[in-house]
Parts: C-alpha cells; structure tokens; sequence
C-alpha cells in the first residue's frame, strides 16, 4: 500500500507535469499561429469611430435601447420647448 | 428553573471547549492579518468570520439538521433519530453519525425530516457550503469573473512566457511528492487525493484550490484556502530571498525590449482558442478554464458590456461574500486542530518556494536559446499571485536598475500561471479519480 | 367546446371566492399605503404585489406542485396521488393533504413526481418563498446588508444608551403575555410559539420579524411582518403621544452633551466584541447577529469596501425582491382572513406602545443616577424602527427647543434596540424550542 | 502507463464524434454572429458559449451524475447503477437510462448518491439548467427586469394600438397550425407540444419563447431559443419586404398626430390593471405578466427607484448570464442535428413574416373605421422583438417622408406585443396540458 | 391520431388567438376607462416640482438620478461646444 | 394546559427579559473596556494620509488591481507617447 501510494504520486507527478506541459507547448503554438493569421488577414480596422458607433447602435440594443431612446427624447422635447 | 437550565445548556459558555476557543482566535487573527496587515483581505475577512462563527460552541451553524439533532445531547432526540438508523440510542453520536452517511437516500431524507420536525435545522454556514462549495459553483463564478478582469495582453505579446507559467506549476507536483513522503514515512498520514489538493496550493491561485479541494479533499479545504491565500499575501517576503539567491546582478539588470501592440481581434480570439485546446486535450479542466474564458471573452468582445461589469462586480462580490464564510465554516476545531494543517502549512510554503524557483530557472534556461532575452526575474511571477508576484517581479527589477520597469512583461507569465495551475487542476481531478 | 370549458375552468373568474378577492384588495391597499403614503415602501410593495399575486384564484402561486394537483379538482388526477399516499379519492383535498404531510419523505417525493408528472408544478412565490425564507437566508443576508449601513459610531459614543435598547424590548415580552392571555382567556387560540412570533413585532425591525416568524410561526408570518411594517411606517403617529404623555415640556428641552469622536479602531472592535459576546451566551442569537456583525465588520475594516457596497446594493436589493414577494406569499386568503389576524394587529401596535414607554421611562430612571443628564425623549428610539424612530426622538425635541437636535444621540438607542430585539429573537428562539 | 491510457481516455479527442464538433463550430458561428454582426449579442454570447461547452466531448458538462456515470463506459462503474435500476449491466445505456427516468424517486436518489460516491457529479450546465430554467425562475427574473425597462407611455397614449399587438400573434397561432401541417403530412413529427413551443418564436420575445419552451418541449428548447433570438436579430431584414409588399406609398406617408402627455397616475395604475385582468381572465399567464406587472410597478412607482435599479441591471444580467449558458447547454448534438431543428427555424421565420403582416394588414383595417388614420408601418411593430420592430417602422416611414418619426408611435405596438405573446404563451399552457 | 393532431391544433389556433383577442380588447376598454377616470378625478398634481423633490428625497433617488443628471450636464456641454 | 401555557408565557417573559437586560449590561461593560483600552493603547494613527494610502494599495489587492494597473501603465504609455 505505501509503495502504491509511493507510485500513484510518482505518476502523478509524471504525467501531471508533462500534461501541463505539453498542452502549454500547444497553446504557445497555437497563440502565435493565431496572432500570425490575425495580423495578416484580419487586422484591426483602422478607423475604428465608425465601426464603435455601429457596434454600440446593435449592441445592447433589445435591454438597453429603451432608456437611451427615452433620453434622447425627452432631450428632444426639451430642446423644443426652449426655443 | 428548567428555562433557566436550558439556557444555560443553550449557553455558549456551557458547551466551549478548548479547540473551539483557540479556532476563534486564528479566526481573530486571519482577521487582525487581513485587516491590519493587509493579506488578501477580500477573502481573509469572510473567512476569518466565518471560522469564528463556525466555532460559536452550541450554534452548530457548520453542522446540517441531524448532526445539530444528534449533538444536542438530548435522549428524547437521539433516540427516534438512532432508531430511524437501525442503531442503538446509546450507540454514541459517531456510530450514529456513520450510519446516517451510509444509509440509503430515503432513510437520510427521513432522518433529516425527523430532525427538523424535532426543531433542529441545516446550520447557517453550512447551508452556504451546500449551494456555494458543495454545488461547486463559488469557485466557478469567481474563476468567470477573475476571467473577465484579465486582461491577456502581455501574455500575447510575448506567448513563449507561457513556458514560465508552466516551468512554476511544478511546485504543485513537487509538493504532491513531499505529501505523499510524508505519508509514507509515517509522519504524516495523507492519501493520494489530499497529497494533490495540498499540491494545488502551489499553483498560488484561490478559486482553483478551493475547486480542487472541495472535490478531493473537502476535509482539507478549511486549510489548504487558509494556506492558499495567506502565501499569496506573503509572496513579497517569500520570493525575493529566492529570486535573488538563483540570479545574478547582470541577470536581474537585463531589459526587456518595448512590448507590441496586441490587437483586439487577437485578444477576442485567445480565449476560443484556449477553450478549444482545453476541449480536445483536457475536458476535465473545461470547468474551471471554461468559466474562466468566458469571463474574458465577455470583457474582450466589447458588445455585452453590461454582462462583463456585472461579472465584475456584482456577482463577483456576492459570490466572494458567500464563499469566504463558507471556507470559514470548514476551520472548525476538530478538523483545522490537526497534525495534517501543520504538514499543509510546511507543504504549501515549499510548494511556493519551489514553484518560484523553477521559474526563475526556467527563464534562464530559455535564455541559453535565444535572442531576445528574458529577465529570469519575470520567471516567479509564473507561479499566479496575480498580481503580487508580478510585482515582485518588477520591484527587484527596478531595485537593480531603476529604469527596469518589469511589470507589463510579468504580466505574461503572471495570468500564464492561473492557465496552468487550472490546468494541472484537471489533470490531478482526472488522474486521482481514476486511482480512487 | 372542451377546450372552451377547459379555458372557462381555468380562467380566474371561475375559482374566484370572496376570500381571495377581498385579500387582492388587500393587496392593493399596502400598495397604495407604500406608494402614495410612503409606508416603507421597499418592503411593502413587494409584499402588496406578492398579496395580488397570490390570490389570483386557479394560478396556484403560492402552493407547491401536489397542493396544485389536489386543487385541480380532477379526480384523474387526485385520483393516483389519493392511492400514492394510501388515501381513498373521495376522502377530501383536506385528508389528502394531511396524509401527505405525513408521509415519509419518500413517498412525499414520489407524490412530487406524480404531480409534476401529470403537469402541475410548484408555484412561483412557493418556489420564492422555500429558497429565500424557508431557508432562512433571506432575513439574514438583509441583515448583513443593514450591518454594513449602521454606523455605531454614537452608540459608541455613549454605551449608556443600551440600556435603554434593551428596556424598549419590554415591549416584546409584554406582548407575549398578552397573547398568551388572549388565548387563556379563550378569545382567540394562539399557541406559545405564535405568542413568541407575535411578540417580535415589538422588536420593530422587519427582518428580525420575518426570521423568528419563518421558525415559530409560518402560518402567521404574512400577517406579523405587515404589521410589522406598517407600525414602523407609523410611528411618527404612534409614538408622539406616549412621548408626550410620559415627559415633562423641561424634560424634552433638555440639551445633551457634544459626542466625543469614537475611533475608526473602536468601531473595528466593536461588532467583534459582540459577536464573542454572543457566542459565549447566546448561540442561538448567533445567526441574526453574525451576518448583522459580519456586515458591519466589513463596513468598518475599511479593506473590503468591494464586499461592503455590495452588501449595501445588489445584495440587499435583490434579496428585497424575493423576501418580499415571498412574504406576499403568505397572505392567501385562507390564513389572513382569520381572527388572529386581527388580535396580531391588536396587539402589534400595543407591543410598539409598551416598547415606546418603557424606553421613555428607562430613560427618566436613569436620570435619577447619572449627572449627565439624558433627554427621555431618545429613549423612544430604542425601540428600533431605524432611523423613523430617531427622527422622531429628534421632532419632538425641536418642538420642545429649536436649538436641540437630538438625531444623533438618538441613533444610539435605535441601533441598540436592533441588537436587543436581535438578542430577544434567540432567547425565544431558544426558550420555545425546549418548550415544544 | 494505465494512466496514460487514463489521461487519453479522458481526453476530448478521443470522445470527438462528427455531432460535437459540428455543434461546436455551430457555437462559433452563434459568437460570430453575436460579436462580428451584433445578432441580439447579451444573450447569444452566452449561448454560443454554453453550445461550445456541452459540447465538449467527454466533459458531460450537460448531463446529470447518473448520465455522466453512464457515459463513463466502465463497467465497475454501470454494474451497480444498472443492478440499483434492476437492469442487466449490459442492458446499454439507454435502457438504463430510460429505466432511471421511470424509476420511483426514492431509487433515483439512491442512483445520484451512488454516481457521486463512484466519482460522478452532476455537470457543470446541468446545474446551471436545473436552477436557472428547469425552476422556471430565470425566464420570469428577466420578465421582470424587462418590465421594469418599459415605458407604456405610448401605449396609454393610444391604446388602440393594443389591437396591433394583438393581431401580430396570429403569427404564433399559423405556425401551430404549420407544425402540425408538417406532422400530419408525415413530414417531421412534432406533438401538439412541440407545435405550440414552435409557434411562441413568432411571439418575438426571447424570456416567453424559452418560457414556454421549458415547460412544453424542453427537448426542443436549444434550437428553439436560438431561432427566437436570431430571428429578432434578423428583423430589419425580415420585416421592410413585407411591410413594402403590403404597403402603398401613400400609406407610409401618413403623419401620425402629436401623442398626448400621459400621466405619472395612469402608468403607476396600468401595471395593475393589466394584473387584475390576468387574474381574471388567464390565470395561467399570471407567473409571467405578474413578474413584468411588478417590475413595472417598481418602475412607475418611484418610491423603490433602488430595487427598480437593481431589477434593470444586476439582477437581470446575472440572470442573463446564466440563462444563456443554459440554452446552450440544450444544444448538444444528439438533440440539435435533427430534423426537427430545420423544421423549428423555418416554421420560425415563417412566424415572424406572417406575424409582420398580420399586423400591417390589421392597421389597415383598423384605418377603415377610424378618423386618425394610422400609420400601417406601426402595424408590423406588434410581433414585439423591442426594439428593433419599432426602430424598423420608423426607418421606413422616414424613407417614405423623411419628417415622419413613427419611433414613438410605434412603441405602442411594440409593448403590447410582448403583452399578447405572454397572453398566448399562457393561454398554450393552459390549453396544450389539458390535451395531453 | 393524425386527426386528432389536426383538431388539436385547430382548437389551440381558434381559442387562443380569440383568447389574445378578447384579453387586448378587454384591456383596451380598461384603458381608456382607467385613462378618462384618472385624468377627471384624479390628475397629476400640477406643480411637479416640489413633489419631485419630495419623491427624490424619500424615493431611492439617490441610486438613479446622478446618472440622469450626467447625462443632462453632457447634453448641455456638448450643445454648447456645437455652437 | 391553559395553566401551563400561562405558565410558559410568565417562565418567557422573565427569562427573556432577563436576558436581554444582562446581555446588553454585559455589552455596555465590555464597550466601555473595550473603548477605554484602545483610546489608551490602541488609538488611531494621528496622521491618516499615508494609512489610507497603504490601506488603499493592499486592500482590493488580489480582484481590483490589474485593472489600477493597466490604467497606470496606459498612463504612462500616454505620458512617454506626448513627450
Ligand atoms: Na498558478
Ligand atoms: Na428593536
Ligand atoms: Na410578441
């Protein structure tokens, strides 16, 4: 029995190890494979006020619009009602 | 008179013993630690409370209803309750405690019916180690949100630092071996599933060791959490010595050339692809680093901003609140009052010791192969301590050159480390539940 | 045509009696005295709307998936449970349910299956109220939140004050008797336990009402905690007169001293001081006032302001929501339209009375003894009712001198009297407990 | 070695079928769509993620401790559940599966406790599914931060409007009718159920579709979920077509009349209007109007403007959160990659066409009988989907005259949608469980 | 069986779109009665802005109108800068 | 039984009250120590600036940090960039 437990730590330590090796070899792989693509084929945009509007426009829009929208209008209004 | 005697029976004072009077004073002083001195105090405070209250004598609030039941003392509650079992009323409460674990889930259900209907109900804490421990979902929703204030930057700017993130979690393995000798030297008596949740705390990472405690040691975790967070407050003092005594002056003054920019494109793909990696090799880390790249992938996607504050924020504290007291409520006396907390307390220092060790040596064995070299000073950082470690890091950078800023690129394999700590997370789970 | 009758059987209008009607109006009356009167509003609108919901005839609410199934009135359905539990079909909904609160837990959950089986489930607010009060976390995290908002600062700055929080708790135990003699003398049947939860009215503090009703007295918790918070709204009605009664006009004019400062470190300690307190004699207190010392740690210690806002916002919040929908819940027509729904109310607003005179008078018998001398009129505050009672205490002394605020010495007792009717809450806790 | 082998056993790739990973790129392109085209992103991010993570092979995130046992394929693991079960040990998993599912509660529970002892516990997203949507809380949780989110100023402002949302439902009941068109004519099979689960994605309103779902066909909740929020995603594209087609020039030209101010009092008594009419009439609906009545009251009421506050973001995006995670975690690929699922998405967009056109086509109708014309436009904004349908009602009318803002108007439709989708939802409960 | 399906389904269309429809009629009626009571008996107080003040002080006011007023004050600054 | 319930509402009252009063006698002698040791031996630093600081620096540490830190380094950054 103790030399079991002996083993078991010993494997664990083994295969432990060289699991969280391995499979961070295969991230640093796969992260600059990925950061190459991304840089050459799909940069950033470089102007990136538009696209902002545009995201913050459909974004949260179901659940967040409605306030927004009250807002504005009642910007709106009162923007009249001083002139 | 018979009110004045069950008062008094009821009383605190009736009921303490020495080992719930001395838990209440570590849990004075994890809070004197958290307050005054500052040690990780959004988890040492809840859990310095918590231990107090789980040690309040006669409140049973870490006990469930028929633990409360069968600890009252009472004949008239013990009786009907050791029946239900199948045992004798004057078996004693441990006989009775064990038969009620082993009974079918009906006979339980009765039990617990029956101890409720005699008035006694699930303690306060230990209601909130069921739903926030228990269920394994504190450790997850934390672990989201710490995803959702990481930001991966650093790390993608530089990927071969992931290497030190892996090079440090070898003071987990390392102290899973220093547990299981000393269980096989008789010193201590420790089976494989504690010898790994004792090597978690090497991986400097709160939620995942209380994770992988809660699964395979749920006896331990009251320490190992203790342990975990009071290193990770200690790491300014007990790095240093070590980064020092592994580098040399020239090694500590060498500086890092200027980062690149990562774009966001790369930052909202790194967590798709770490979820990927984690699905094909490891499903059984995909818990943890799941929730973990959800969380991040949130805060990188820039359209469900309102989901990524509120994983930020509120449900983070929530969940914080409830799992601090709920650790708590594993210190009480007759578990933390133990030769075992000792051997987790001299274990998880090591496991520091030797994970930081490795990191420094690590980076300067990278430096025997290339060009750009690295300041093995960023090597400790590897170990997690997010961001203690990363800033050690940079205050002995800048201790041997004072232009040396080191942070930024600690950074790297600061957040490194908390992937391959959840990631040996899930190799030990998977290896440990195979061998038990 | 089936369908039509299905649809006409399951419209409201079908099941609607004048029981449930009557308490929708009910419901519409908190609702109005939250909105348009003010009546603590954060409680009281959940509560009115839960009220509204749960009489909504044939939705079911509030009862759990059986009561749903037997309510149905479909003998295809009652039919197999009926038989499930060793019943006839024909014995009656109220038989059936007996059985099944008597049945072992087994059967209870295969009756459950049965009933989700055929299509019914547990209702909404049932679901509510088991997870939020059942459990008994709601009043305690609301408790932790109201810790994080007290300041004991002028507490400390005059402990004297106590005592006059622990006389105002008379107003509890005289209500106690005078539940006990509504029964003895045979005008309404209440058992010492509802005595006990009765009672806690007095205590005027809504959390610690609901806490000790959801264990004493479930049945009666709809109508304890809407007289609870009703006769907090109204103390700046209740409490005047008796103030006046009770005091000389020099008596209210009396000018108390400046406060000392008390010391951020004095304030650290404080809710730790108590908390030992507890635990030493009376555990059965240590819930209540745990959380309520926890919240007020986490307050004061400065290091944890994440945990502490939360505490104080979301938290609190969102547990408003579900404790008081799931108090609504308790006011289905069959349990509130009942005489003991009156004498609560009756003797609600009389343990608020005797509460309010006993501070005045503890205040005016201290006086004899001391050379600084305390205006009576913040003895009222000790009643709790935070902080409409202080407000109050303070009114009337600038009635009596324009100059002489005494807001901030009333704060004392007001924070006192939540401790005293916390500590009053575990000794009756305690005390029934042995008595049942 | 056996522990390679172990480690290789538990790894994903050797689970990876042809269903999972393409499920798992199917979760990638939800995210896509979410982060790359703004497709309804809060709740499709969470529900591109989940879709990944149940996906992930091996990892049984999605299945109970039972399942997850099952799956393991270890014989020393299956033998005892399946001789628990009273099953052969090589009976196959799905038998033993089925008998689990009709075993009584008491063998359940045993079976669970014998999973968990053996090493088994219950996924990930299974607990998510259980309390978030198998409760039925998080849908009604989101109802209420929704209606705490609405104005119904526009609809009180012209209430006729309501005859719009009303008339746009006709899409939920047509695509009934087309579900079992397909399942007569042998096409796909759909029950009755399914057909009614079905028709709710013409409800456009994503808590009533999974609502409903959960309750009627939670097999089909993941594909139906998906369709619900992709579709109101894709309404600018689904409804300016139709609303041409339907429309003539002169018709979108109409110039709607200035809306009267409504006031503070009605919108405070709307809320319970509505509530009482439900009570009355469909009971039935009272779980999910009843949560957005109260969630509007707290709005209109403006004396609880903390819980409101609360309600409108941390609650709901907590609840959001973890609703999302758990429709994906409905996307596995053995209940996805079915016929069924294409039936659900074009039997879905059919909804949604003729749910446009319902409503264009009743406001010209109603333009018969009535002096101030209505503008037909403010007819498709009746399916709901808020709000986008009423964004897309004002873009067309701007087309047709750039000074006709239809935004406002169209609000009234839009709101009274969502109304007469929960009334159909409940009036498909209350109908389709007394068909089967 | 199939039949059977058909008339199902038949049912769930006719009684539940007339259930939709006679709900909405029945709160269009409702309405307008609620409407025309309120604004005879019961109008909005006309001075609003002292009740405002009221409400803010006794309402959770503290939690939402900072944010509005932020709003406001951004509105007005950036109004201003236009010009 | 009447006699009893009687009995047992007397035996609560007395013993309630009884407790509630010491406890609180207890809590007042307790305060008092407490607050006369600390004014003595344990009062507050007379400089507090540089204790919140500190305070300040270890609190949130472990959760709130990175963020601090990222918007210092992006300071920075922005400092070096105008320069
Ligand atoms: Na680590
Ligand atoms: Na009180
Ligand atoms: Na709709």
């Amino acid at each position: 029995m103790q030399e079991t437990l002996l083993q078991q730590g010993i494997d664990l330590m083994v295969y432990g190890m060289g699991t969280v090796l391995v499979f961070l070899t295969l991230l640093v792989i796969a992260t600059m494979c990925m950061s190459r693509l991304m840089l050459r084929y799909f940069p950033d945009p470089v102007v990136i006020e538009p696209k902002k509007k545009a995201r913050a426009a459909s974004g949260g829009a179901a659940v967040v619009e409605p306030r927004i929208e009250r807002v504005i209008a009642e910007a709106v209004r009162q923007h009249r009602a001083r002139r | 008179m018979q009110n004045f005697l069950r008062l008094w029976h009821d009383s605190g004072i009736y009921h303490l013993d020495m080992g719930q009077g001395f838990m209440m004073l570590i849990g004075l002083v994890l809070l004197f630690l958290a307050i005054r001195k500052g040690f990780e105090p959004l988890l040492l405070v809840p859990i310095g409370f918590g231990c107090i209250l789980a040690n309040i004598p006669g409140a049973g609030l870490s006990m469930s209803a028929v633990e409360n039941a069968l600890y009252s003392g009472y004949p008239e509650v013990i009786g009907p309750i050791a029946q239900l079992l199948g045992e004798q009323a004057d078996a004693g409460i441990k006989a009775i405690t064990e038969a009620y674990k082993l009974a079918p889930a009906g006979v339980q259900a009765d039990a617990y019916r029956l101890a409720t209907d005699l008035g006694y109900s699930n303690g306060m804490l230990y209601s909130f180690y069921t739903v926030a421990i228990g269920s394994g979902v504190a450790p997850l929703v934390i672990f989201m949100g710490v995803g959702a204030m990481t930001d991966f930057g650093p790390l993608l700017a530089n990927p071969k630092t992931l290497f030190l993130g892996a090079a440090a979690q070898f003071g987990i393995f390392a102290t899973v071996m220093g547990a299981v000798g000393l269980s096989v030297t008789g010193v201590i008596d420790f089976s494989i599933a504690d010898a790994a949740a004792i090597g978690i705390i090497g991986g400097a990472d709160g939620p995942t060791a209380i994770y992988v405690a809660s699964i395979l040691a749920p006896e331990l975790l009251g320490a190992i959490a203790v342990a975990a967070y009071s290193y990770m407050a200690l790491v300014p003092m007990i790095q240093p010595p070590i980064m020092r005594l592994l580098t040399t002056t020239d090694e500590r003054k060498i500086r890092m050339e200027q980062m690149r920019v990562v774009s966001r494109r790369e930052k909202i793909v790194f967590p798709l692809i770490l979820l990927i990696l984690v699905a094909l090799i490891l499903p059984s880390a995909a818990p943890l680093l799941g929730m973990f790249c959800f969380g991040n992938l949130m805060r990188e996607c820039g359209v469900v901003e309102r989901l990524s504050d509120t994983a930020q924020n509120a449900l983070i504290n929530i969940t914080t609140i409830f799992l601090g007291l709920s650790v708590g409520s594993k210190l009480a006396a007759d578990k933390f009052l133990d030769p075992k907390t000792l051997g987790i307390l001299v274990l998880g220092i090591l496991a520091f010791a030797i994970g930081t060790a490795m990191g420094v040596l690590t980076a300067k064995f990278m430096n025997l192969f290339t060009q750009n070299k690295i300041n093995p000073l960023i090597g400790s950082a590897g170990v997690s301590a997010v961001p203690m470690a990363a800033r050690v890091s940079n205050k002995l950078g800048l201790e041997a050159n004072p232009q040396n800023y080191l942070l930024m690129h600690a950074m790297g394999p600061n957040v490194a480390g908390v992937i391959g700590s959840a990631i040996a997370a899930g190799v030990m789970i998977s290896i440990v539940s195979s061998l038990t």
